[in-house]
């Protein structure tokens, strides 16, 4: 098929942050137990040993596990360091060469796709002036398409523009699947209602989000909602959903795909994102890349401990066979 | 962000030169999800029984054993704290902490370009001190 | 050192913008026999008619176009104050300087290792200015 | 003959720093108008473009320079930056990269010798912990014996403590003629003396040190010495004689040598430094290698402007022909 499947080892995050994985322990798992080949690392959380130099030792490394478990690299997570002073903000030429280092060490890495974030208005600049680097070392800047902004807003569409002016074939987005949200994330309510939410006021706000009438302050007041409930109505504020057939606007520059999502259950259900419509435009596209799991719902079990935590890897596993049932029911098979 | 793991479990020690409690310390885990170069830590302030311990008091240790004020911090780029390393934090204080119970808070902000507001994290334990 | 070059002889002009004078100008060489990062300008003191200017009113602009107060230069050390360099050092001063002769004083000092007490250079012009 | 003369290009500095000269010009009049073919620079001081990073680019234009001028590099003059920052001095760790990374492009720019200077403590540890990249790449960390500072202090014995304990063959010396002074710099005492330093106190300041009886304060006061004339002594207790008998206990160690000079007369004469009993004992111990004449005597005229300086082109010439004439005399020849 042309959607192929990979882990983000963004999603293996706790056990390496409580020292309980380390970076080759999260490909191991990801290749033999969710048993998929496309490895997504973010360097600043996963360091290589040497880190940010990246010596030949390093490379080796990393190519060794490569073969070992069977994987290949996808999208290099990266990030801007424009606040490394207290007293100022880089320059632009410095952002670009902070870029440009990064970039070579990516593609020294075997990835194909850099993923990184426009913040500021700058970052087009900058991410413009790394493009021909990009076009050199064959790896494409992708800036990522992440709520609270969708695809129809300045971020994805001045970036959109840069990339038609220029004629790259260096640039592009990884649209993360998160901007299809249905619902506030199924973990992140379990634990307002832990905290004291109401159940009956979330279902509300939830479902006027959904209707695009989205409720003020004063509406959840009205219905007697505390705190709990107003932290609920900002967060989901705070979310998108883009119609999934606005993916085709991007899809001919993306190659790469952040499948976010916070809880899938025994059977195989995430309930807060609208995969389905989202698997349906990229089949019809005839889409062709790497959609890598991007788990994010452990953090929301802080408060009731480790042992109660998701299996990451289990999570992933079964988001895997999510996509895997939507493409066969939707291409009929 | 990691409330709950920030401060580790090695809980709290007194730190003894030359047969003298000269101070103590504890260990910490980034509020981030990644790791970051030292400069990148907007400030630290930690918190002992209630009182405020003095900016100038406190050291950030490095994994390889480099010792910085935080005052120093503000230039160290080459150096970073990495995503689940247990940094040591110093404070010196002649005669350390009494034995006994004592509550620790800390108070702890990276600057991260997508967060503008700044990510600020609190987290507050209790240790015995022999 | 080299104190008789470090005041340009392009002398000291008047800033104009949207056609206000918004503050005046020169132009400096390093007193040193190298160039170094802009971080190792230990202090850039400048005196008009006998006046300090306020360190917060003075720029430092590098040969491509970037713009640094002096508390920004402390950390960067990415761009260069190279050896014979004429870099120009805006003052904001609303209204700008009066037509007629000025003198300038300024003093500027690196940090240069093996000169542990410092490396200060003061040096004096007059200029007409329009 | 075994002794090979070459230019500092800080002899050139003044024409560099008025705009006078680019990097270029100043090896095209050593090549040119001194007629010598070793070259010695300080990227600092007259860096190539882009410096600090060194593009292909770079070495090419630095390479073509060498093949049309018949010029060879010799030493690579290098600085410490411990004091990059205003709020703490760089850890050795830090130094020891910058170092590293600087030693890559003086070997990449074909130097043999990089020049440095131990000022701290912490230098030994330093250029210790280089001496393994350096001995991949070819070239010697050479420190500078230069005033105040002479062969017999521990700048120079623990440095030579460290060459001889590890075995390295990448550590060694660039010997500052200046630590054979015989008086103060002739342009300074000219300067000295337009300014009101008074000539017969100067002469007897000189004269105590040469003795090894130097004057104090008191004596010069009590002489009617004024405020110049007490400037002529704090400067001529900075100054050094070594016994050039004493070089023969680095020379194993040193391949290029600094020809300080500060003033050549029309029959080339430098009556400031005990050239004669120095390169007497090169010649007697059969020393190989550079010396790169190092005039610094222009400085003193700027009181008396641009106009009046002294050629530093044609003081690089004079040195020269008076090294050569002393090898000539004292080999006999
Ligand atoms: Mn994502
Ligand atoms: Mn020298």
């Amino acid at each position: 098929m042309a959607i192929k499947l990979g882990v983000s080892l963004y999603s293996l995050q706790e056990d390496y942050y409580l020292g309980k994985l380390d970076l080759e322990g999260c490909i191991e798992r990801v290749s033999n137990e969710v048993g998929a080949d496309g490895i997504e690392f973010l360097p600043d959380q996963m360091p290589l040993p040497g880190w940010p130099e990246l010596s030949k030792e390093a490379v080796d490394l990393w190519f060794s596990w490569m073969e070992k478990y069977n994987t290949v690299p996808t999208s290099y997570g990266a990030v801007f360091f424009d606040t490394m002073y207290k007293n100022r903000m880089l320059t632009v030429k410095e952002v670009v060469d902070l870029t440009i280092e990064d970039l070579k060490r990516a593609a020294r890495l075997g990835f194909k796709v850099y993923r990184t974030g426009i913040i500021r208005k700058e970052h087009l600049e900058i991410l413009e002036r790394c493009l021909p680097v990009a076009e050199e070392l064959g790896i494409q800047i992708a800036t990522e398409i992440h709520a609270p902004r969708g695809i129809h807003t300045w971020w994805t569409q001045e970036w959109l523009e840069v990339i038609q002016r220029t004629g790259t074939k260096a640039g592009g987005f990884v649209p993360d699947m998160g901007i299809f949200s249905v619902s506030l994330p199924v973990p992140f309510v379990k634990r307002l209602l832990r905290e004291g939410a109401n159940e009956a006021i979330i279902a509300r706000i939830e479902e006027a989000y959904r209707a695009k009438e989205p409720l003020s302050e004063e509406d959840v007041r009205g219905m007697g909602g505390n705190e709990k409930d107003l932290q609920a109505l900002s967060s989901i504020n705070r979310l998108v959903y883009d119609d999934p057939e606005w993916l085709r606007e991007v899809l001919p520059y993306t190659k790469h795909i952040h499948g976010k999502f916070y809880e899938m259950t025994e059977d195989y259900q995430e309930s807060s994102i609208d995969y389905a419509n989202a698997i349906r435009v990229l089949l019809d596209a005839g889409w062709d890349g790497y959609i890598s799991s991007e788990y994010e719902g452990q953090r929301h079990y802080f408060d009731i401990g480790c042992d109660t935590y998701m299996d990451p890897v289990e999570q992933c596993r079964r988001h895997h066979v999510m996509i895997k049932n939507l493409i066969a029911k939707l291409s009929g098979r | 962000m990691n409330e709950k793991y920030l401060i580790c479990e090695e809980g709290l020690r007194n730190v003894v030169q030359d047969g003298k409690k000269v101070g103590w310390e504890f260990w910490l885990r980034i509020p981030y999800y990644a790791g970051v170069p030292l400069s990148m830590i907007d400030h630290l302030k930690v918190t002992i029984d209630g009182e405020a311990v003095p900016e100038e008091a406190i050291r950030f240790n490095t994994s390889c054993g480099e010792v910085f004020t935080l005052q120093e911090l503000e230039t160290v780029t080459t150096y970073r704290w990495e995503y689940g390393e247990k940094a040591r934090i110093t404070v010196l204080q002649d005669g350390g902490l009494a034995p006994g119970r004592h509550k620790l808070e800390v108070d702890v902000a990276l600057r991260i370009i997508y967060m503008p507001k700044g990510n600020s994290s609190y987290a507050w334990a209790e240790f015995d001190v022999e």
